[in-house]
């Protein structure tokens, strides 16, 4: 590209991760004080940075030699042996596609955020700092959390526009960090359970699991660096550079040779296992949803779970560089096998952004699958459409769980006008313990405390919120892919057909299945929580129409917007009837990024086999999981039964899946699994340790060491006075007498010293002149 | 036309004399006068060799400037020194100021 | 005529420069080394530099002679004309310093300096000032910061704290 | 006619060729050279037999007195018997003096009022030297009047004359910059320091250019002269008549010549500098007429500062050091740059002037304004007359 004839747009680029920044340095400088302007500079700066960032995505969709010449602006910044590292952003369709969804997906957060925490409310005296804001109040810590989320956004920007290894490795930290401050942002709270992760556990865990795979994906960037001396996605890419990777081999013990690109390619992999929760450390996702549910949205949905995928299809070129070699069927199978297992896990889980969060590892598992049988384009489509209705979905339960604290404090209120003393005790029974912001005369005992997130808890909501009722179906019929219609049916059917196509039975077969469950658990949820009857007295009073839900319900619609509609840029060409509409630009302009970075990506025939499969495995699965959960859903509410609450109500899988159920319930037991292996064993490993030295082998040495140097001290005592005395004296006493000797050169005159100098230099001068030249 | 070699020694004299004065002078303000000449001693030649032997580009009067720089600002740094030590020490001979004396 | 008049000058100031260092009267010796700076701006005029001549009038007469004099001033209760003028090194450091003057001399008279055909430019205190700021800027800036340094130390140094 | 029209220099002319045809070259330069150097060391003489009878007439004009009426008419031969007065006073020389340099000190101050007069340009071409640092020249010469009084206030041995060599040397070391500063301006306008050349660059006065710097060197030539308000150095109501306080007699009257002399000199440079010099109606055609136009302006300038002497009451140390730094050197380096910045705008000249004229208004509107409110917070704080309660 010529110098004048980049657009002036492009130059902006900068701006785009650094607004956030910006307001994260106002908000954490300035601002904190003030929790509204706080949440003002956040929500304006991803504004900005969004409308910047649509202006450069759409410059870059209608310029296609983009692909080729990437627009790059660097600055060399990090001298590393002879190379510099430069600080350097990049636009290319990869980045421009990321850009039109990363920043307008977390503007929308925002925005929802704004409503969720509370900003413009009272600050209610009871509450506590890292505690959840009693409803209808302001969060004690909003603007903290204004200026992590903004921080996220400028990691995951950053990360997307990042034009070489190193700036990725750093925004990719910037969201670690980010990640764990904002799980574990409810940082005092406790549950009444003990066994229930507390969020500054959670934070904890998802930093410590997620490092695994960092230290592992920094490893491949050494070595990577050590064999190519550069970090730059544009050396990287060279064919020369790829052949050279793929061609020279280490030997590795066990193994044997491997190609460097393979190792490579498998270590960051690695860093993508744990930043996208794949198998097997995806078990920090779940709990990461003890953080307010806009981070879980910010973690799952745009930003950092997707980084992952993005990480592997930026570096697709490398990871390609052996032709099926075994790095991409390793990714393949990591990615179908976590998609398959955590669908299963999805399945059992009450919790309604559990359910989401096994969800989304299963999806992600779907988009490296794709990956790892080369379908590059269709895992990024699906990458873009499932974070927007993956975020719709997220911010919807939010929603959810907003309008069920609202409703459990609607009902409590109403409990106590009664005004009867036997009904209120029944009511406290009932409802009490679950609000941590509860006062002291509600105190649980035999009941286990009221979770605004169980999906038990829930049913008959359509009709109490009506808004995010639709927009969350909407959301749950994407991720289901149902056909034609929405997002997700695209995209998962172009990964369904590249398997088919291609001939990667196994793998498709897994997808069909997983997608069959997916659509099981979307259906499970959307009746369990929106249908039917409400099942407690939170349900029966929650409610949307506090003006937080305004700010909450716009970013749904939005979202919902994209979640039908953005499928719709990716229609196949090749699809009957609708295909002669479609351009399929999306393919087109992947493809044109793929052409240039030399990875095969012809657009695909049309074949009748996964087309069928997905659409019976959507209708399939919504359908099976209504007629499961249709019956649940219409148990309703007993009132006045302190007994009877709807925990208690059996799963109607449990019976018929038997042990296998509560295995899915216990999430295979992965936890405790690690538990007792890992953490058990380092503790064990520890604890005999300690032992080890106290007392059998370290005690006994010191002590008898101690023993032994008393006795040589004792003997050297005599040793000291006779002879070291002596030396020691001797040495002052003459030390002393060369130093009064020497005293009279030091005169503190300074003319003196002069004058020593200005014969030195004469002599110099004297010994210059006589010698022979 | 005056040879060079005029100039050079008389600036050597002038520099000799200057360090007698900075070596064997008492006071002080003595002392800076000393190397007042001596700057003055490294000036003339500065410039004699500028007029003779580099006429074309003005190297000379620009190191001349710099040294008459230097030295305005040692000359005002000396004398507050002295200001200094008097107030301390009630003298200025540098004889007496041997504070760091072995 | 000019060679005349070369020595009559360097008499002068070699004379008022060993008045300088031999005099008892330090005020006399600052008088003396007033006449010496004159001689020198003579010497500079005898080479064409009219620009500096009157610099080292400007600077060194009216600058550094005049704080040399007040800190003469300021410190004249320990001049006492009866004080021995020179310290106990003297002797040594006349001999050095006429040794050095015998062997400097010694060096410059014998060798064959390169001489210059060039004639002298036209407007050179124009081409010194754009030297100053093209050529030397960095000495230049240099040279102001410490002169700036160099006040405001003076002025916290000499100040009286009280 | 042509020969009166350009007098001065024709008589130079036929006086050198008059020489030539009886003396060798060397002489003919020789003798030129004294009676330049006799002319110029006439100056001063000329300038204290003149302007003391001025200054007392002007003086006592102000202060409503007759004043000089007693020789000649109008009493403008009063100089003379004072000459005689002082030339046959007793020459005492205190016992505790430091001889040489109480002897030297007048013939120095003296030479330093005189040696200003080399490079003042009286018509075109009437000039004792159109040296390329002319104007550094100046600044250069004026540094040994301080070295004189120093040595005077000195060798006096008199704690008055000590102080008063104290306070000077505080005084014109201050002075000197901004007066350097304003000279400066005007080289930057014009980027020469030759004054021949400065005058016959000034097609305008630069007094309606450079106000500013004008007004800055008239008080600047004010404090560097010793003349009130500025005289805190003889203040004869403080410290006796300060450095001169022990002489008497011819030594004295030295004293008293380079006064004047420098009073003169001063006047003539700001006549060169801002007033356009031997420049005005005519002078072109007839270069005779320069010097006439010059001695005017300079006599003009005379009297604007025996006004400022006869009406302004006297400084305080504090109030001129202060004037100094941080009025005058302030105003000074802002017009200066602001020349320098103008005369680089790719404009034509007379915008640039404009520009300027401009600039050095508003600095000086500005400087009045904080001067007026700074003297007001003085004032209040003070409890002084004229503050309103």
């Amino acid at each position: 590209m010529h110098e004048s004839s980049i657009p002036f747009i492009y130059n902006l680029t900068i701006l785009v991760p650094v607004l956030p920044f910006l307001a994260f340095a106002l908000i954490v400088l300035w601002a904190n004080r003030n929790k509204k302007l706080s949440a003002g500079l956040a929500i304006g700066s991803i504004a900005l940075s969004w409308l910047i960032g649509w202006a450069i995505a759409f410059t870059a969709f209608g310029a296609h030699e983009i692909a080729e010449h990437p627009f790059r602006m660097a600055r060399a910044w990090l001298p590393a042996s002879r190379a510099w590292q430069a600080f350097g952003f990049m636009v290319d369709p990869l980045s421009a596609l990321m850009l039109l969804m990363v920043p307008f997906v977390c503007f929308l957060i925002f925005v929802y955020s704004y409503g969720y925490m509370g900003i413009g409310k009272p600050i209610s005296a009871h509450d506590q700092r890292g505690w959840p804001a009693t409803p209808g109040h302001v969060d004690p810590l909003a603007s903290r959390f204004f200026a992590y989320i903004a921080l996220f956004a400028t990691g995951m920007i950053g990360l997307v526009l990042a034009d070489n290894l190193i700036m990725l490795l750093i925004f990719w930290e910037i969201m670690g960090l980010c990640s764990y401050l904002l799980i574990g942002f409810w940082f005092a709270r406790t549950y009444d359970d003990p066994k229930k992760i507390t969020p500054k556990e959670a934070g904890l865990k998802a930093f410590l699991t997620t490092r695994i795979g960092d230290t592992l994906m920094l490893a491949g960037i050494l070595l990577l660096f050590a064999q190519i001396g550069s970090l730059s996605f544009n050396d990287i890419f060279r064919p020369e550079t790829l052949e050279h990777l793929a061609t020279a081999t280490t030997h590795l013990p066990l193994v044997g040779p491997v190609p460097w690109a393979t190792l490579i390619a498998i270590l960051i992999f690695c860093g993508a296992i744990g930043k996208s929760a794949q198998f097997p450390l995806h078990v920090w996702l779940p709990d990461a949803m003890e953080g307010p549910t806009p981070v879980s949205a910010l973690i799952h949905a745009a930003t950092m779970v997707s980084a992952g995928v993005y990480l592997i299809i930026r570096t697709f070129p490398l990871m390609a560089a052996v032709e099926h070699g075994p790095a991409l069927q390793f990714i393949a199978f990591i990615g179908a096998f976590t998609a398959l297992f955590s669908a299963t896990i999805a399945v059992a889980q009450n919790d309604i952004k559990k359910v989401l969060a096994y969800s989304t590892v299963s999806q992600l598992g779907f988009m490296f699958a794709a990956l790892g049988i080369g379908a590059y384009i269709a895992a990024t489509f699906h990458l873009l459409t499932h974070s927007f209705f993956k975020a719709l979905l997220f911010l919807g339960s939010g929603s959810v769980i907003h309008g069920m604290e609202h409703g459990h404090h609607e009902g409590e209120q109403e409990t106590s006008r009664r005004g009867d003393k036997e009904t209120r005790k029944q009511g406290d029974k009932e409802v009490s313990g679950g609000g941590h912001h509860l006062s002291t005369h509600h105190l649980s005992t035999d009941l286990p405390a009221f979770d605004p997130q169980d999906m038990r808890n829930m049913g008959g909501l359509f009709r109490r919120m009506p808004r995010t009722a639709w927009t969350f179906i909407i959301g749950g019929m994407a991720l289901a892919g149902f056909p034609i219609v929405t997002a997700g049916f695209w995209s998962k059917d172009e990964i369904l057909a590249d398997a088919w196509v291609h001939g990667h039975t196994v793998i498709f077969v897994t997808l069909a299945v997983a997608a069959l469950l997916t659509a099981f658990y979307t259906a499970r949820q959307i009746v369990m929580t929106f249908f039917g009857a409400p099942r407690t007295p939170a349900a029966e009073h929650a409610s949307e129409h506090d003006s937080i839900f305004t700010w909450m319900t716009i970013p749904l619609m939005a979202l919902s917007v994209f979640a039908i509609g953005f499928g719709w840029v990716g229609i196949p060409t090749t699809f009957p009837v609708l295909g002669q509409w479609s351009s399929n630009p999306f393919h087109h302009l992947m493809g044109s990024l793929a052409e240039a970075l030399h990875i095969e990506a012809a657009e695909l025939p049309f074949a009748a086999t996964p087309l069928l499969t997905s659409v019976v495995v959507a209708l399939g699965g919504l359908l099976l999981g209504w007629l499961t959960y249709r019956r649940v859903a219409q148990i309703g509410q007993r009132i006045g039964d302190p007994t009877w609450s709807p925990l208690q109500m059996p799963d109607p899988l449990a019976r018929p899946l038997g042990r296998v159920y509560t295995v899915l319930q216990n999430k295979y037991y992965f936890d405790e699994f690690y538990g007792r292996v890992f953490i058990k064993g380092v503790q064990r490993l520890a604890n005999w340790l300690f032992h080890f030295d106290d007392a059998w082998v370290i005690d006994p040495i010191v002590d008898g060491v101690g023993r032994l140097w008393r006795r040589l001290s004792e003997w050297g005592h005599v040793f000291d006075e006779r002879i070291v005395d002596g030396i020691v004296n001797g040495i002052g006493a003459v030390t002393a007498a060369v130093g009064s000797a020497l005293r009279f050169i030091q005169t503190g005159r300074a003319q003196n010293y002069l004058l020593v100098g200005l014969a030195a230099a004469s002599v110099l001068l004297g010994v210059f002149l006589v010698l022979p030249k | 036309m005056v040879p060079l070699t005029w100039y050079l020694v008389l600036a050597a004299a002038l520099f000799a004399i200057g360090m007698f004065g900075v070596l064997a002078r008492k006071n002080a303000v003595a002392v800076l006068m000393g190397v007042e000449l001596m700057l003055n001693a490294v000036n003339i030649n500065l410039l004699a060799f500028w007029r003779y032997t580099a006429l074309g580009e003005l190297v000379g009067h620009a190191f001349a400037v710099f040294v008459i720089t230097v030295a305005a600002a040692e000359a005002a740094v000396g004398v507050a020194l002295f200001i200094a030590v008097y107030r301390q020490r009630d003298t200025v001979n540098v004889e007496e100021l041997d504070a760091m004396k072995g | 005529m000019e060679q005349l008049f070369f020595i009559l000058l360097a008499l002068l100031t070699l004379s008022a420069a060993l008045m300088v260092v031999t005099t008892r009267n330090l005020l006399h010796a600052a008088f003396w080394l007033i006449l010496v700076f004159f001689g020198i701006a003579g010497f500079f005029i005898l080479l064409h530099a009219e620009f500096l001549a009157v610099v080292q009038v400007l600077i060194y007469i009216g600058a550094i002679s005049t704080l040399i004099i007040f800190a003469i001033m300021l410190t004249r209760r320990i001049m006492d004309p009866q004080q021995p003028r020179f310290n106990s090194q003297w002797g040594l450091v006349g001999g050095l310093a006429a040794l050095l003057f015998v062997v400097l001399a010694a060096v410059t008279t014998r060798v064959a300096w390169p001489t210059t055909s060039a004639t002298l430019p036209a407007e050179p205190i124009k081409q010194l000032g754009a030297d100053f700021v093209g050529v030397y800027a960095v000495p230049f800036e240099v040279a102001s910061v410490l002169l700036v340094v160099a006040m405001i130390g003076a002025i916290i140094i000499a100040r009286e704290r009280g | 006619m042509e020969y009166i029209s350009n007098f001065f220099v024709n008589l130079g002319n036929s006086w050198t060729s008059l020489l030539s045809s009886f003396l060798p070259p060397w002489a003919v330069i020789l003798i030129n050279f004294i009676i330049v150097a006799l002319l110029l060391v006439l100056m001063p003489v000329i300038a204290t037999m003149t302007l003391t009878i001025m200054e007392r007439k002007i003086i006592a004009r102000i202060q409503n007195r007759i004043g000089p009426n007693r020789v000649g008419p109008w009493g403008i031969f009063q100089a003379i018997p004072d000459a005689i007065k002082l030339l046959t006073k007793e020459d005492i020389v205190p016992v505790n003096a430091d001889k040489p340099l109480f002897n030297l000190a007048p013939l120095l101050i003296f030479l330093g009022a005189a040696l200003l007069w080399a490079v003042i340009p009286f018509g075109r071409g009437v000039i004792g030297q159109d040296l390329n640092v002319g104007v550094l020249y100046l600044v250069a010469v004026g540094s040994i009047s301080t070295i004189a009084i120093v040595m005077a206030g000195w060798s006096s041995n008199n704690k008055f004359a000590l102080i008063g060599a104290f306070r000077i040397v505080a005084q014109l070391l201050s002075y000197e910059i901004p007066m350097v500063l304003a000279m400066a301006s005007v080289v930057a306008l014009v980027g020469t320091m030759k004054m021949g050349e400065i005058v016959e660059l000034q097609s305008i006065p630069f007094l309606l250019i450079l106000p500013v710097a004008f007004i800055t060197y008239i008080l600047a030539a004010a404090a560097e002269t010793g003349r009130a308000p500025f005289d805190l150095v003889e203040a004869d109501s403080e410290i006796v008549a300060g450095y001169f306080i022990e002489y008497s007699g011819l030594k004295f009257g030295w004293f008293y010549i380079a006064e004047y002399g420098n009073l003169l000199a001063v006047s003539a440079i700001a006549a060169t500098l801002f007033l356009g010099g031997w420049r005005g109606p005519f002078a072109d055609q007839a270069p005779v007429l320069g010097p006439l136009y010059f001695g005017i302006k300079t006599i003009l300038i005379v009297f604007l500062l025996m006004w400022i002497r006869g009406t302004w009451p006297r400084f305080r140390i504090d109030q001129m050091l202060a004037l100094a730094w941080k009025v005058l050197v302030p105003l000074g380096l802002f017009n200066l740059l602001w020349v320098a910045t103008m005369i680089k705008l790719p404009l034509p000249v007379w915008l640039q002037w404009a520009f300027i004229l401009a600039g050095n208004v508003l600095a000086l509107l500005v400087t009045l304004t904080l001067m007026g409110q700074a003297a007001k917070r003085y004032a209040a704080r003070r409890g002084m007359v004229g503050t309103r309660a």
